[in-house]
């Protein structure tokens, strides 16, 4: 299982360090992309990243009214809720993305969230596109 | 085509352990332009710092990964080596192999596969990299300190005798902080006031300090060297100008208060100035209480005032400013009673809490400095101290230490047996917890000298019976269960961030805790910064800490404020957003999202198009997914990078 | 409480008639098992709370109960079947049929607060008892753990002061209202209720209080028959009588002693109550 | 005294926490549970220490102390606890291991006929289950 997250450097990606820092253990198929805000995240990313056989997006951003850019993360939720209907229509299932909101001080949440999408993850059967791995260059 | 250079870093044992550091450096070196790559057991280090540079010149490099740490450790050490090799610093990315690898797998198969992705996919990203040039911006050299207490002060102080011009804004009408309701201190048992009075007269008679009592934070835009703030200045209905503290309209005022500096235990007026000592002296009026300002009647104080100073038309104030630093020194408050039902604390008036002690013990306090419980005002003969009430309770308090107990504690149970020399003390503990120069000297020379007798447990409740408070605790050293009837309980409550805190950080865009502590930007190497530049934390607000600790970090925060006001501009990121001009439609999108105002309107052949003002972008990226024609791409961050990042990461 | 608590039950039916409020009996009830099992595997002893929930949830009605024990008994077990799946499919597979946990529990305090409300039942007082002395005694079991139960505040609850209130009681702070009565070990161990109730029996007398109300029969119990050996054994002189709230309840809305059954209790409650006439 | 690895990881210790569904080793010693206690004035060892002694594996001590059989059940300790530690539940489990040895039965039958009539079924019941 392959998963990408793509967090925000103030918020989230902190999380994943401070996890780190604690030493917390969790599932190492996860990928993270640091991003400056989760409103940088364009719905392509996510569509591309699904349709080259990623499992699961993990997105992931300040909470709420915390944000570092006052307002990102409410554009984040908005488009990734648009989002995750566009999944439907095109046969791919919602639940592979998951969006989390994880501040700087939560490393344990961050290790919970991605436990948490692997066991969504795990329970979807169907595969939307099949994995045909590059070779690299 | 660009050649590029692959460094690994053991960082000793922190992810040789668990990565096989020789097959991330073979499968890497496999990649068509990594012309090299190599490792070394500590690239932060001179030696290994000196071996990249040698690398670079030799091979020829034009850009480099370096994987080891969090980019949040040493991405700026790596881009500041980069510049000294002449490659442009935004062509060094680093790959974070310990804190999201080596730190939180255990499967060395596993963490070695995961490594090799993921400087795979900052392989990628160097390749998509342009160099970038941070502009530079010019710097407003003036700070703005927010509270009063005994740090802000500090900070105060420091960064106005170095030059700089200081505004220092206080909620309470009065700075100072909580220190002014203190008696006397631990370990030396000065007192407090007078320790703290000259700080406070200086503060006042500064030159460059700008006194804000009685005002808060309402917004702050901006970034670092040019942050703009609005500060509300709360009506205190005197004319401060006109007040000189001659305090006759106190004295007539006909409506009494139990003010929040007494703790509930003195007697004040709805027309005050906290306490005799108070700066600024100034008296002024609680809105919530005032006679004429609720009905409209009254107004003796008007009436009797020499300088006609008392306005009950004054209404609040908002007054922006402009500042290039701040410090936020917010301190602290004391856990709410209601989680702390069992020892009765808010239900029997003799059960009280440690800052409620420090006014009894005050000579200005409610009894003058002689310590009598608030219930009958009788001499207390026997009293109960209840160390780690409400701390180091994970369940129904806060699951941290507050620190500062065990200390004050043995001070006050000290000072009580000065005054009260035939009384005895009990003080229940459960572990003391004296890390400090002079510390455990102070808390054994306390027992030894006191005779006063220290029970190792907790107490499991307290309850009023004939008079008396019956304390049911625990001696867990001899086995036995305990019982007291005392006069009187002071309990070591718990320290809590001050109200309002929360708020102030979404102001600053600072972040705060699971226990709304402000977040420190990292907990041993930048304790004092906070994660947004040009904003750094003092005192009580980031953790409980005892005063001297308060003043050494106020002192800290102030040397960051002159680093940073050494220079004469601050450079900006240089990620910002940047438009096509050809591919842009102009439907100006990008503008509503945008949080910064940053998108400006420009004429283009013929017609307008969005134009990013690259001092106020910050960089967030939000416009570059809003613009429909993908016309918007954010520098360092670019669609293009992020596509590699992903493709790197689906290589088998 | 047919048998031995007719006092609790027919003074409970008669005022929640004068409240109309309306009570049914629970259809094939099962008794409660008067202990939440604590050992984590037992789930056994859950089956007959569980099947009494069902009932209720069946019937499409709240449960309503009386004694603090079974209050615990079957809202604890509410409380595990609404939050641990892996012990409610456990549960369910012993069960005729599934049971979701919705069923609502309440004590009858909580229902006179809801249906009825503080204000109302003081309008219905006919005969106010100004000037009795009393205090609740809430023990163990409607209290504790509050995380579970959520009746009231562990340490100052005020359910049962607010009830007395309405019925025109003087209200006495009573800090032994929440100390336990020792429960089931009256009946093994003499000391323990001796130790228990002395506490409790002192600290009313130095209170001056003049009657001590609860929800519990065990409670009750204790509280008589300790006291009556600590009176024979001339460590306290003055018993206070211990009534069920319901009892008061009926005699504040003036339906009389005799549904309050005062023949059944071990110390007579009269000549206390004699004075408010 | 000595302890070792194996004493602290006695068997029996890991079923007493599996059926309490307490972890033991949670218990800082604050001696909250038995400050608290109604019936600690009759147990031979008040409860914090009672899970001090099962934190060092005296499993086989702990189990010889009447102190679980005094255990009311009232959940005091509980609800004060600083780290959530249900004793009570912890009571329950070294009751259960003590069955075959110490438990007696109780029989009814040594009640007088004025206790039968006025005592509750909940308190016979309760007595009954507290033992099984």
């Amino acid at each position: 299982m392959e998963i990408v997250a793509f967090c925000c450097q103030w918020c989230s990606y902190a999380g994943a360090d401070l996890a780190g820092t604690s030493r917390l253990k969790y599932p190492a198929n996860i990928r993270i992309i640091k991003i400056p805000c989760s409103s940088r995240i364009n719905p392509t990313f996510i569509m591309r990243a699904l349709s080259k056989g990623v499992d699961g997006v993990m997105v992931a951003g300040c909470h709420p009214g915390d944000c570092h850019y006052s307002t990102g993360n409410y554009f984040t939720r908005r488009r990734l809720m648009v989002l995750k209907r566009l999944l439907e229509f095109s046969g791919i299932n919602p639940e592979r993305l998951q969006l989390y909101w994880i501040s700087a001080a939560e490393g344990g949440k961050f290790a919970e969230s991605v436990k948490d999408i692997i066991s969504k993850l795990e329970k979807i059967q169907d595969k939307p596109f099949p994995k045909n791995p590059e070779s690299s260059p | 085509m660009r050649n590029i250079g692959v460094f690994v870093c053991w960082c000793g044992l922190n992810i040789s352990r668990t990565v096989d550091i020789k097959r991330v450096v073979e499968e890497t070196s496999s990649h068509p332009q990594v012309i090299c790559s190599t490792d070394y057991k500590y690239l932060c280090s001179e030696p290994g710092q000196k071996l990249i540079k040698e690398i670079v010149k030799e091979k020829g490099l034009e850009g480099y990964v370096i994987a080891a740490c969090s980019p949040g450790m040493h991405e700026t050490t790596f881009r500041e080596l980069a510049s000294r090799c002449e490659i442009n610093p935004y062509l060094c990315e680093m790959a974070n192999i310990r804190e999201q690898c080596s730190w939180v797998h255990e499967d060395r198969e596993e963490a070695t596969g995961k490594a090799i992705k993921l400087v795979n996919m900052a392989i990628e990203k160097v390749l998509h990299n342009e160099p970038l040039y941070p502009e530079s911006f010019p710097l407003n050299k003036r700070a703005m300190v927010i509270g009063a207490g005994v740090a802000g002060m500090q900070a105060a102080l420091d960064i106005a005798d170095a030059g700089y011009e200081v505004l220092l804004v206080e909620k309470r009408p009065f700075i100072g902080g909580h220190m002014t309701q203190l008696s006397e201190t631990f370990p030396t048992l000065d007192c407090a006031q007078c320790i703290l009075t000259p700080k406070t007269a200086e503060v006042a008679r500064h030159p460059r300090i700008t006194l804000m009592p009685y005002s808060e934070v309402e917004e702050v835009k901006g970034y670092v060297g040019n942050f703009e703030a609005v500060i509300r200045r709360k009506a205190t209905f005197v004319d401060w100008n006109k007040c000189t503290g001659c305090a006759i309209c106190i004295e007539k005022c006909p409506k009494k208060i139990y003010p929040e500096f007494e703790c509930g235990l003195k007697e004040g007026k709805s027309i005050d100035m906290a306490f005799p000592q108070a700066v600024p002296y100034k008296v002024f009026i609680n809105k919530e209480s005032c006679i004429f300002l609720n009905q409209g009647k009254c107004g003796v104080c008007a009436k009797l005032c020499p300088e006609e100073a008392i306005d009950f038309q004054q209404q609040d104030q908002l007054v922006k400013e402009k500042i290039g630093a701040i410090i936020v020194a917010t301190g602290y408050d004391l856990i709410d009673k209601s989680e702390l039902a069992e020892f009765g604390y808010g239900k029997y008036k003799d059960v009280i809490d440690g800052m409620q002690f420090e006014r009894i013990n005050s000579s200005s306090g409610p009894f003058s400095g002689v310590i009598r419980r608030p219930s009958d005002g009788k001499i207390p003969k026997e009293i109960v101290f209840i160390q780690c009430a409400g701390s180091r309770d994970r369940e129904k308090g806060k699951p941290y230490c507050s620190k500062i107990c065990c200390m004050y504690t043995a001070k006050q149970a000290r000072l009580y047996k000065h005054k009260v020399p035939d009384g005895q003390v009990y003080v229940f503990y459960m572990d003391i917890r004296a890390g400090g120069k002079g510390y455990e000297e102070f808390i054994y020379r306390s027992v030894e000298e006191s005779g006063m007798l220290y029970l190792r447990g907790q107490v499991s409740r307290v309850f009023e019976e004939d008079g008396k408070l019956i304390v049911w605790g625990m001696d867990t050293l001899s086995g036995k269960k305990i019982e007291i009837n005392a006069d009187m309980v002071v309990l070591a409550s718990a320290i809590v961030p001050s109200n309002g805190v929360k708020e102030l950080a979404n102001i600053l865009k600072i972040t705060t805790d699971e226990h709304g502590f402000i977040q420190e930007a990292h907990p041993k190497l930048k304790p004092i910064e906070c994660m947004t530049r040009g904003v750094y934390l003092a005192g009580c607000g980031h953790a409980p800490k005892d005063i001297a600790e308060s003043v050494a970090q106020g002192s800290a925060t102030a040397s960051k404020v002159f680093s940073l006001f050494s220079r004469n501009s601050v450079l900006a990121e240089p990620t910002v957003s940047i438009v096509n001009k050809d591919e842009c439609s102009g439907c100006l999108s990008c503008e509503t999202v945008c949080p910064y105002q940053a998108i400006e309107k420009e004429n283009y052949r013929g017609k307008v198009i969005a134009k990013v003002n690259s001092a106020l972008c910050q960089g967030c990226g939000s416009c570059t997914v809003a613009c429909r024609s993908g016309a918007i791409d954010l520098r360092g961050y670019t669609n293009q990078q992020i596509m590699a990042e992903l493709e790197a990461l689906l290589w088998k | 409480m047919h048998n031995q608590s007719q006092s609790f039950r027919d003074s409970t039916i008669s005022t929640a008639r004068e409240l109309e409020i309306e009570l049914e009996e629970l259809p094939d009830w099962y008794c409660c098992g008067a202990v939440y099992p604590l050992r984590s595997e037992d789930l056994i002893s859950l089956l007959s709370p569980t099947r009494n929930l069902m009932g209720a949830k069946k019937e499409g009605k709240e449960l309503v109960t009386l004694c603090s024990a079974c209050y615990q008994v079957l809202k604890r077990t509410n409380y595990l079947i609404l939050n641990d799946a892996d012990k409610r499919e456990k549960l369910n597979n012993y069960l005729e049929e599934k049971y979701d946990g919705s069923t609502k529990v309440l004590h009858f305090l909580e229902v006179i607060r809801k249906d009825v409300g503080w204000e109302e039942l003081k309008s219905k007082v006919k005969t106010s008892l100004t000037g009795l002395k009393a205090a609740p005694y809430y023990g163990c079991l409607l209290l504790r753990p509050q995380k579970e139960l959520v009746f009231d505040h562990p340490e100052n609850p005020t359910i049962f002061e607010n009830f007395l209130q309405s019925l025109g009681c003087d209200i006495v702070d009573f800090p032994y209202k929440t100390e336990c009565c020792g429960a089931y070990l009256g009946i093994t161990e003499e000391k323990v209720i001796n130790s228990a109730v002395l506490k409790i029996i002192q600290g009313a007398n130095k209170r001056g209080i003049e009657v001590l109300i609860t929800s519990c029969p065990l409670c009750l119990y204790n509280l008589e028959a300790g006291q009556k050996e600590l009176m024979k054994s001339g460590h306290i002189s003055k018993p206070v009588p211990v009534l069920y709230f319901t009892q008061l309840l009926a005699l504040a809305l003036g339906l009389g002693v005799d549904v309050c059954h005062f023949e059944e209790h071990q110390i007579n409650p009269l000549p206390v109550l004699e004075r408010l006439k | 005294m000595e302890i070792s690895i194996e004493k602290i990881n006695y068997e029996l210790r890991e079923a007493i926490e599996e059926r309490s569904n307490q972890k033991i080793i949670n218990c800082y010693q604050c001696g909250k549970c038995s400050a608290g206690c109604p019936s600690e004035n009759l147990m031979d060892v008040p409860p914090h220490e009672i899970v001090r002694m099962l934190q060092l594996g005296l499993i086989d001590e702990a189990l010889e102390v009447n102190s679980p059989w005094f255990c009311t059940s009232c959940f005091t300790c509980l609800s004060r606890c600083p780290r959530a530690i249900d004793i009570a539940r912890i009571m329950e489990a070294l009751r259960y291991y003590n069955l075959n040895d110490v438990f007696q039965p109780f029989d009814p039958n040594v009640l007088s006929d004025e206790v039968k009539t006025r005592l509750p079924q909940q308190a016979l019941v309760s007595l009954w289950r507290k033992g099984t």
